[in-house]
């Protein structure tokens, strides 16, 4: 009998690395912030240029226009398909992740205007479960595509995700082909996509709308990977190169168009709606 | 069990009906224990792979090699046949039965070269209007360095895009184990069929019970939570039909398996002839856009 | 030189005008050292490249990177900008200016990658209903063993094969060298034009020079032989217009040069608005296949 | 001034390697054979196996069922539209090369039946001129591409050519989209086409009709490259592997279906006539 040793799922998954002392401080270069700093300064390192995580509210201000941003499907909560239980009810670790996050799942989508050009945006937040994909991320995600192709204007995806809902079971899987195809839509109807993979876009994400965009941008250093260092290394015993899986490294081997820091993605993305013929 | 609905909006009330007879048949909830013996059917040693069926179901066997760019996967096997008559285009992962072949296809877990090597079967496949049929059976995609360089998740995902777009009749069937993003890179199809005793999920159970137990050991409480089994996955709405296997299992009778999976496939296939390329597409999106449990 | 017939039998009766004032205003055949000038002259240090005139001719450029596989060439630039308001998908080998550049560029001969890179820019276009413009300057593909392992034959074949599937509008110019299958990977477009002192062949004078004289310094010869430049490409139907270079060649006046060229660009580009994806196609094929002389 | 030492083109062009002393001497073991020896044994070395060139009319033969082949556009000529002259005028080159084989150019078309299963077949040979391809291959072929989506049968295509005529100077690179867009045209009326590439199969026809094939078959130990070994050393000074450029590679890195020994090919064939349900 064959007992795979293979997890191909998400490490980071439910369960993030574990904070530093203050949730402030650099991991790279050790300094410290108050939290209006780090706001006003989109959550960048002033020292070293180090991207903090980013909250969705707080990146699709970042990225709209004052006031632009119109909300859709914000009501949309998780059902309990598999009455699933493991250490505590998946109904628990939702009510609790809704109310630490403020949010409902983990993407928020609406329709913006950047630089007075119109969008749809779709941007996840990896605070909510880490970020993993179940039926409300992959239905928000499909209702993204279809405003966007109704209102015949640009979808801006930005994502973050550790990879699946393993409390939805074969349903978080299916969220794969589904917004697959909602992408397929999307692109028959004539749209564009742009997507901004933050750190982590990993797993399911990464596996299928993340990797359908018109154009791939990355903030530097944002892991980008199917699976992550740590289970590649822990099932095939390679040693791993230097910069394994982070976004430099795919840019290098051919899977993204560009690194773009966070200072720089709001320019960037209304360049590429002016050439997207974004309406007004 | 019949407390949770029946998903999956997109059906015709002929499938429905089908369905229901399906879960009668069935009958009582499978218990635990019924779902762990349904992983170790789907992972036994003797279990049919993928060219076990194609052996005993297809005329003229043509295998098709290599992706055209890097190399030629042996995880992944595509090629031409002869169903009843009909050609068709096949792929599937091909686990490996002695420790050598097992090594030359990496335990069936493809490469990015693998998905591209079946893109590339589909694209010929949608050339010449010939049907698809996709076995399904890998713990998962490859988890290595030069895998992950090469672009897996990317290919998983253009794999599923490629699939999406076709505008001939497709049918997959999991034949062993469903795993995770490697195996719906093959999977997004008119019809998906799953053998009784496969198992089709979005981890093992050993790295969910690694994750949300602490401990690979829980692995059969986490099979049991998560319910990889088809019977479940035929309630979900993710499959459409189950595929009988000889009594005690697949291994047991690899000619009879064959027997059973080719009429099943069979009959799949006669049910999508004469529906128009783009309405097979536009249906088939439908159908994968439904799935999911939300309030 | 009026004894050669004019060739490419598809064209319409306003593009033979063209053609015919084009010839007139060319006047005397070129002569053997017109010729070699034209070879000199399109391997100029200080010739514009693609991004020479990308930078001047278009705005909001945003350039893509990466085959999506294995990695990102740097002899092949692509990208999306507006020309004149409009957006269009451009694509071009790339030469290097200094020593690094030319390294990391391998002197614009790209790999397969590259090749696929420019694929991946002619979906886009195709998907997004975006004009192709290709600008060609090379001295042929990379002839290296990777690039041979990844299949240098097949991309170049391939990138052709999705040009002549395209229903946009798609206009190449060659800007420098068109140096062999390198470049007609990337030129089997509705117009084809060619910059005055641009050459365009099958062999390097060199390369023809060795292998049909025995030695590669008759290249001269061997040029003046083959006939790489504009105006005998024209007179043979192979390319459909000469874009007229500043006094002096290119490389004496980028900025003029780049403003002669947008010219043409627009100018093909609005003689191919308005007719419908598939009859660009078809007549695009139907340019092809006219030429070669036979009895 | 950058002076370009690359020479893309072809190697084996024009000049073939110098023949051994006789002509019926394998290259691998030395055995030797008399004409009708190798001849009914369709040009293979019964002691190894070597596959000794085949010309394009034994090759017909060999695969098309007795009395089954019509010829087409055989009486297509080249004419001379640069009046090339190089040591000799090109003229001169192709009076000769009819002469020796007996052949209007380096490629034959026809209808024909393979085990009873019509097909079109464009056969090309490497005795006239190095199989190079000029406008006659390039016209001819993309005929049989036409012949075949007429009549609705697929398209058998056996390879082998040392790459451009020179002599024909652009319009022989022009053959490339020609025949490209044949094949597209093919393919657009549903019909598939089968390349069998025979030793070598270099540089214009490999980037063009010969990739395009929807099944790729090689003959063993046949060179199949872009740019062949002498130039790539030659040019970039870099080592080459032990069977660089050889079919045995090719398949290595995924860019054939099959390496098939001539005395299968005609099985093979048929089997894949069988499978395009090509008409009786
Ligand atoms: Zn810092
Ligand atoms: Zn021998």
């Amino acid at each position: 009998m064959t007992v795979s040793k293979i997890d191909v799922s998400i490490e980071t998954n439910d369960k993030p690395a574990p904070p530093p002392k203050h949730p402030n401080t650099c991991p790279r270069c050790h300094s410290h912030y108050r939290d209006d700093e780090l706001e006003a300064a989109l959550w960048l390192c002033a020292q070293c240029g180090h991207h903090f995580p980013m909250r969705a509210r707080a990146r699709v201000a970042s990225l709209a226009d004052p006031g632009s941003f119109s909300e859709e499907a914000a009501d949309l909560h998780s059902e309990d398909p598999l009455q699933f239980f493991d250490l505590r009810p998946y109904t628990e670790r939702i009510a609790e992740a809704e109310m630490s996050t403020g949010l409902a799942d983990a993407i928020v989508i609406g329709q913006a205007t950047v630089d007075g050009r119109q969008a749809e945006l779709a941007v996840m937040d990896f605070a909510f479960m880490g970020g993993s994909m179940g039926s409300v991320v992959g239905e928000k995600f499909s209702r993204a595509c279809d405003s966007a192709a109704e209102r015949g204007v640009p979808l801006v995806t930005v994502t973050s995700s550790g990879g699946a809902r393993m409390q939805e079971g074969i349903l978080s899987l299916m969220q794969l082909p589904k917004t697959v195809c909602a992408v397929e839509d999307l692109h028959d109807a004539g749209q564009a996509m742009v997507v901004v993979m933050a750190h982590p876009t990993t797993a399911g994400v990464l596996a299928s709308f993340a990797s359908l965009g018109d154009i791939l941008l990355a903030e530097p250093g944002a892991l980008i990977a199917f699976t992550g260092p740590r289970v590649v290394q822990q099932t095939t015993r390679e040693k791993l190169p230097e910069d394994f899986g982070l976004a430099e490294q795919n840019l290098r081997f051919g899977h993204l168009d560009a690194i773009v820091p966070r200072d720089e993605l709001r320019p960037t993305i209304s360049r590429l709606l002016r050439l997207f013929d974004a309406p007004v | 069990m019949k407390n949770v609905s029946l998903l999956g909006g997109a059906r015709l009330s002929g499938e429905l009906e089908r369905l229901q007879r399906q879960l009668d048949r069935i009958g009582a909830e499978p218990t635990d224990e019924d779902i762990w013996r349904s992983v170790q059917l789907a992972r036994h040693e003797n279990r049919p792979y993928t060219l076990d069926y194609v052996e005993r179901m297809l005329d003229d066997w043509f295998e098709l090699h290599g992706d055209r760019a890097d190399g030629d996967d042996g995880a992944m096997v595509a090629g031409l046949g002869k169903l009843d008559g009909r050609t068709v285009v096949l792929v599937g992962q091909q686990k490996g039965r002695d420790i050598q072949e097992r090594t030359r296809r990496q335990f069936g877990m493809p490469y990015p070269e693998g998905y591209k090597k079946a893109m590339r079967a589909f694209e010929l496949a949608e050339r010449l209007r010939f049907p698809v049929i996709s076995l399904v059976d890998t713990p998962g995609a490859y988890p290595g360095v030069a895998a992950e360089q090469h672009g897996q998740g990317g290919a998983i995902a253009r794999s599923q895009a490629e699939m999406a777009r076709l505008t001939v009749p497709t049918v997959a069937c999991v034949i062993g184990e469903g795993g995770s993003g490697g195996a719906i890179a093959i999977a997004l199809t008119d019809r998906v069929l799953m053998q009784e005793n496969a198992i089709y999920s979005v981890i093992s159970p050993e790295g969910c019970a690694a994750i949300l137990w602490r401990d690979a050991a829980q692995a059969q409480k986490a099979a049991a939570a998560f319910k990889p089994d088809a019977a479940h996955c035929l309630e979900l709405g993710v499959i459409d039909a189950i595929v009988p296997e000889p009594e005690g299992g697949a291994h047991t009778d690899h000619d009879r398996a064959a027997a059973l999976l080719a009429e099943s496939l069979r009959e799949s296939l006669d049910e999508l002839d004469g529906t128009a390329g783009d309405e097979l597409r536009r249906r088939r999106r439908a159908r994968f856009r439904s799935l999911g449990v939300f309030a």
